[in-house]
């Protein structure tokens, strides 16, 4: 038998090092995962193309309305917290950044580092694709269009990649693709809202009482009727060899 | 006549040094991919399964999927390849029909494979409920493969002789059986080298397997057609552009790349051997 | 008179809008020669062709008229054409032996009609016997057909066709591809065998057809000219077409 | 067997080589058939004007195919600037002026080029290619569509060769001759009489290469940076059809306009490169007319 | 005696092992038409291709001996072959014009040689008067070549030729394609030309070497058998093997 588990790039790295290392207790069931973006976990779920959705985002009512006219009952599961990082080169001189600030240049409002610091270099905007849950989160979350000049990148790898290449760029990622000395080069900015303080994404504390402006939960969907099928590796998920995989990995597990 | 002669020595270096640039290109790729792959390349590397979040260990699964996915493909695209250019060039009559159907034939060769892609979606994976599948994909790819095995097929057919198919029928021997005994075997290296050409290419295929089936990792090799498979290809792509890590797995995507390349000139080679073999003998 | 073999009555073909064959009416005698000569594009290869339904093949083809072979249709629907085929032999202008041994182009036919396979290497010989190739492939009748000269090649097509026993035997051209030596000895082949079957033969070569057959008939622009015993022909020719013909004036 | 069986299954066999000749036209009909009923249905939710002259692929609200078609044109005419002179100059050394061995050589290794896979061309792209280009223009990123006209230009050019050659190799050597006793040196007789009698041979060989270049997904999509604004240059980052469809058709729910919308831009790329490729093909029959 | 303008001495010519020309020793006097007559594949059209040096095309074709035009050694090292070619014009069997239009196949030998832009249309009007086609093209000048008579092709390809001046003009069967009338406005075209050219032509019509010719070497098996008068080789050869050939015996 086989698990599958698309969607959120975000959350496919994680997927993979939880699956490598539920086949060390349970050889029976194959896991298999893919990435794609959220869009495509909860658009697959729908079409029957996979048993567990990963979304870095809630499910859409939208997308929960195309679910109850194909009277499929679904439920979701918590099982990590991320927090979206924005990092620049470690040239720009700037280390905390505001919202506004941030909606402005991603938006296109803002086209020189001038603008907010003393660099004088144009902005280069690394993003994802338009349907990946990360653009949508922080779409909606600053209420924003994104410039068109936004380069839409497959993966939050290639944006931290184009970033250490590019000294312009500003870009935004998983905290969990900043460690492991992904981000040697770069800078990771605290962010603040107003006049409340700047806290960084990398601050567990912090995200555990929900003070990071940029974070969220990640979900699971499933449908009730599949939830035999992967209770074992779900229960896999939450137990303390899961948890600790989840830390290394730079997410924050739910307790 | 010194312009002359200046010129003539132009157009000389134009020509030498475009063949030379297209033989850079080829040169360099292979260096560039073969100095780097050599060394993650080894043994355990092509036994083992991917491990650590799949910045160590082999590719087992991708080669295993791809060896699979092929075979799928071409069990499903050589029989009605091979069967449907027999049906055009041994039976149908040269109407102004059957000359369209070559002429769309050989145009659907040349649709692009990602809309390969959303057919195979749209058809095996949607209608049949298939769903994201070995099979799906296999299918798919299959698909695409068969526009190039009717037209080298019938290419083949083509060169037979008709004094060959005369010579059995004016025995009393049936149709069907002067195909079987006569027509076929003599074809045969042809239709061969036909055929693996295009698996060759079908197993270098990406952009079709993307929605019908390839996954991005898989904690097991299965051999079951209605799972999710890894393969080469896509294995190749993910690495150089999906993984979290790519600094830290760049040497196993160049081994990646290297082995992908190595098995489609393996393939390309016993075509063109076949070839070879086949037209030095007539 | 001998009994007649094979015969067609008010035969017209035509290939898509052009009539290649104008009421044909002719009767091959049988275990006798008969030669078709006429100029090139007349229609001699049409006509034999038509006896043993090799126009089937040809989708664009029409057939008007009776073809009989003794008291048998051979465009009844009924019937079957592989029987017929088998029953009147055909070899052609080149020879086109099959790509395998030489024993296997003899074989081949007869396992393809369920001859008993132990009787098979017997026939086998009688037919290469018969076509005087036994003493000159005797020893390697594993190798490939295809590596024997070009006269060996058209009696081995003899032999294979001869080996089936069938009731007659159509020949197109036989020597055309062939030197003087190897015409000399499918000549003598062909006498030989008119003990046993009806042959209909179609030359371009006048010496040969005076050579070997009984009977010879003209055709001239798909339409059957003169038909009469070999020396009337050639001899003392009725019509005038036949005459300026045989007399080497035009074709 | 008796002949009857025989002449039974002979029977069958016609039926059944007959189906699955009905059945691939069948299928391959449904590739026609599914992409514009597919398009169809998006078209009755957003107005083709909109389609064709709005400047934005923003999908949910802005369905506009114009940075796309752009991206696509702009990549693939790079490609074709860099291998039509490339590939026509090297099929008119190798059927003019390369030595039977050299050409034993060079044959095999073009078909080898043709034979490497696209990611792997992709890929190159990525770890080769880009950071020579930002070396190169002094730019910060070299995902962009010189990147992926260069590499499609490497993968069209065996195409465009062997076609070529073909194409030179069937001029014939009369027209050579008239040129040469006529006191012209090998050069004029090449670019004044060979290639000029090759022409539509050589157009053909452009179509085919263009087309291929207009299609091919995986190479795009991994060198090209994706960008689906409205490109100014070669030096920008631009996202073509193919990667659209690549990157989004996995990711929309099944039958919604999204995904409609990815049918209606492949059913517009397959026209294109239906288009050219009856040009190529066009052209090629001329070719043979020409010379028969 | 008139003065020779184009020469071979102890020619000897091989395609790779095989020698095709063996101690040819010629001469063509000046202002004449000479006629190279033998069977088929006796070395008639390598002779002439040796003049121009087409056979410097030819990788395995080895030469050896004199070729001289007036005083000048036709195979120097130093001289420039595409001078040689323009200095001595050819016309092949099959009427070869170039896939371009009427005009432009004249204009394109004129302007190879960079002849000056405006003089070239009224070259071009001359030499098709003066190879008797102006009348019949004036009108459609950018008429595709192609589209021509084969007659009219063969002489747009003399024009083509004769537009350059050259000093000879080598003619290889140049009539052999076409049909009695444009032979014969060929012929005429050939005694007109002579008088400012020098003209060699092989032919296998004899009727069209006696009505054209001054001299006629008759070669055989790669070797000039005899060179003499066109009188004396088709009325009282001196060679038993010329007076076979020109009787009509063999070839
Ligand atoms: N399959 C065909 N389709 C259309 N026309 C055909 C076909 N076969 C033969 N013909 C035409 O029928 C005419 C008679 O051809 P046929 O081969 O019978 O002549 P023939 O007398 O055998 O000539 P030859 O001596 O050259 O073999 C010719 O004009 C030929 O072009
Ligand atoms: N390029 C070549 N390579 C090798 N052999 C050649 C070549 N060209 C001609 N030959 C051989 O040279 C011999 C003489 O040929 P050539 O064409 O000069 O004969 P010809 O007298 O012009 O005959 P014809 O009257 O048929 O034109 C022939 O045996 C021919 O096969
Ligand atoms: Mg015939
Ligand atoms: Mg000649």
């Amino acid at each position: 038998d086989t698990i599958k588990i698309k969607g959120s790039d975000t959350e496919v790295n994680l997927a993979v090092l939880l699956a490598e290392h539920f086949r060390a207790i349970n050889t029976k069931v194959l896991v298999s995962v893919s990435g794609g973006g959220s869009g495509l976990g909860i658009a697959s779920l729908l079409n029957g193309n996979t048993d567990i959705a990963n979304s870095s985002r809630r499910i859409k009512p939208a997308e929960f309305c195309l679910f109850q006219k194909k009277n499929i009952d679904i439920d979701s599961f918590i099982f990590a917290q991320d927090a979206i990082a924005f990092v620049v080169s470690n040239e720009i001189a700037i280390d905390s950044i505001s919202t506004e600030n941030i909606a402005k240049i991603l938006s296109g409002e803002y086209q020189n580092w001038s603008s907010i610091t003393p660099n004088q270099l144009p902005i280069s905007i690394y993003g994802r694709q338009s349907n990946s849950g990360t653009y949508d989160y922080v779409k909606k979350k600053l209420g924003i269009h994104f410039s068109a000049y936004a380069k839409q990148m497959n993966g939050n790898a290639q944006i931290i990649e184009a970033i250490k290449a590019d000294k312009s760029g500003i870009g935004y990622v998983s905290a969990g693709y900043v460690l492991k000395g992904n981000a040697t080069n770069l800078k990771v900015l605290k962010i603040y809202k107003g006049n409340s303080q700047a806290v960084s994404p990398l601050n567990a504390k912090a995200i555990a009482s929900g003070e990071y402006y940029f974070q969220r939960p990640l979900y699971q969907y499933y449908k009730k009727e599949d939830y035999i099928k992967i209770k074992d590796f779900l229960d896999f998920e939450k137990s303390k060899v899961g948890a600790h995989i989840i830390q290394l990995s730079g997410y924050y597990p739910v307790n | 006549m010194i312009m002359k002669k200046w010129l003539n020595s132009i157009y000389w270096i134009l020509l030498c040094g475009s063949t030379f640039i297209v033989c850079l290109f080829l040169g360099v790729i292979l260096w560039d991919i073969f100095a780097k792959g050599f060394s993650s390349l080894n043994l355990p590397f092509l036994i083992q399964f991917p491990s650590n979040g799949m910045t160590q260990g082999g590719i087992l699964p991708a080669i295993v999927g791809t060896v699979i996915l092929t075979f799928i493909t071409t069990l499903f695209s050589v029989p009605i390849g091979v069967a449907c250019a027999i049906y055009l060039n041994e039976y149908a009559k040269p109407t102004t029909m059957t000359n369209i159907i070559r002429a769309s034939i050989r145009n659907l060769a040349g649709i692009p494979s990602i809309i390969y892609g959303l057919f195979g979606l749209a058809l095996f994976v949607q209608t049949m409920h298939l769903g994201t599948s070995i099979l799906s994909a296999g299918l798919t790819l299959g698909l695409l493969s068969l526009p190039y095995i009717i037209t080298t097929t019938e290419e083949a057919l083509k060169r037979i002789p008709n004094s060959l198919r005369e010579a059995t029928l004016a025995l009393g021997v049936t149709q069907a059986e002067t195909i079987k005994d006569v027509v076929l075997p003599k074809a045969l290296p042809g239709i061969l080298t036909g055929v693996i050409l295009t698996l060759s290419r079908a197993a270098g295929e990406t952009a079709p397997i993307l929605f019908t089936g390839v996954a991005f990792y898989i904690n097991g090799v299965s051999t079951s057609p209605n799972q999710e498979f890894m393969a080469l290809p896509y294995h190749l792509y993910m690495l150089s552009t999906q993984h979290n890590a790519i600094e830290q797995v760049r040497p196993l995507a160049y081994a990646t790349a290297m082995v992908l390349i190595l098995l489609v000139f393996v393939l390309n080679s016993v075509a063109i051997y076949v070839r070879y073999k086949n037209r030095t003998q007539d | 008179m001998k009994k007649n073999k094979l015969s067609a009555e008010n035969l017209d073909l035509y290939f898509g809008e052009k009539q290649i064959l104008k009421n044909i009416n002719i009767a091959f005698p049988a275990n006798q020669v008969t030669s078709l000569i006429g100029p090139s594009g007349c229609g001699k290869s049409t006509l034999l062709r038509s006896f043993n339904r090799m126009h089937d093949l040809s989708p664009d083809a029409k057939i008007k008229g009776k073809l009989m072979l003794d008291e048998l249709d051979l465009y009844d629907k009924k019937i079957s054409v592989t029987d017929i085929r088998r029953r009147i032999g055909m070899v052609f202008q080149k020879p086109n032996p099959l790509p395998k041994s030489i024993y296997d182009n003899l074989a081949y036919s007869l396992k393809i009609h369920n001859y008993p396979k132990n009787e098979i290497p017997d026939l086998i010989e009688q037919a290469l016997r018969e076509s005087f190739l036994w003493d000159e492939v005797k020893d390697e009748l594993k190798k490939p057909a295809v590596k024997l000269s070009g006269g060996q090649q058209q009696r081995l097509c003899i032999a294979r066709t001869v080996v089936l026993r069938p009731e007659v035997i159509l020949m197109d051209e036989p020597c055309s591809a062939l030197d003087p030596i190897s015409t000399k000895k499918i000549e003598e082949l062909i006498l030989k065998l008119k003990e046993d079957f009806t042959i209909v033969i179609v030359t371009h070569n006048m010496q040969q057809a005076q050579r070997i057959s009984e009977k010879v008939a003209f055709m001239y622009l798909g339409e059957l000219v003169e038909y009469d015993t070999c020396d009337t022909i050639f001899n003392h020719p009725n019509n005038e077409l036949t005459q300026r013909y045989v007399g080497g004036h035009f074709g | 067997m008796n002949t009857q069986r025989r002449e039974q299954l002979d029977g069958l066999f016609k039926i059944i080589f007959k189906g699955t000749g009905i059945l691939t036209i069948v299928l391959l009909a449904g590739i026609f058939f599914m992409l514009f009923a597919n398009s169809l249905l998006f078209f009755l939710e957003v107005s083709p004007i909109d389609f064709f002259t709005g400047s934005q692929w923003d999908p949910e609200t802005n369905y506009s195919i114009l940075p796309l078609l752009l991206s696509t044109s702009l990549v693939a005419l790079g490609s074709m600037l860099i291998a039509v002179p490339l590939g026509v100059l090297t099929a008119a050394f190798l059927s003019e002026f390369a030595p039977k061995k050299m050409q034993l050589i060079l044959k095999p290794m073009i078909e080898m080029l043709a034979a490497i896979p696209s990611v792997a061309i992709g890929f190159l792209g990525i770890v080769l290619v880009g950071p020579a280009l930002a070396n190169a223009f002094g730019i910060q990123n070299g995902l962009n569509a010189l990147n992926g006209s260069i590499l499609l230009a490497i993968m069209a050019l065996p195409t465009i060769v062997t076609v070529s050659e073909d194409a030179i190799n069937a001029v014939p050597k009369s027209h050579r001759e008239a040129s040469y006793a006529l006191g012209a040196n090998k050069w004029e007789t090449l670019f004044k009489v060979t290639l000029p009698a090759a022409m539509p041979g050589l157009i053909a060989a452009v179509m085919l290469g263009l087309g291929r270049a207009l299609g091919e997904t995986m190479t795009v999509l991994m060198a090209t940076g994706n960008a689906a604004a409205i490109p100014k240059g070669f030096l920008d980052s631009v996202r073509t059809i193919t990667a659209t469809i690549a990157i989004e058709m996995g990711e929309v729910p099944y039958q919604t306009t999204h995904y409609f919308a990815l049918f209606a831009i492949a059913a517009l790329l397959f026209l294109i490169t239906f288009i050219v490729n009856l040009l190529g093909e066009y052209f090629a029959n001329r070719l043979r007319k020409f010379h028969a």
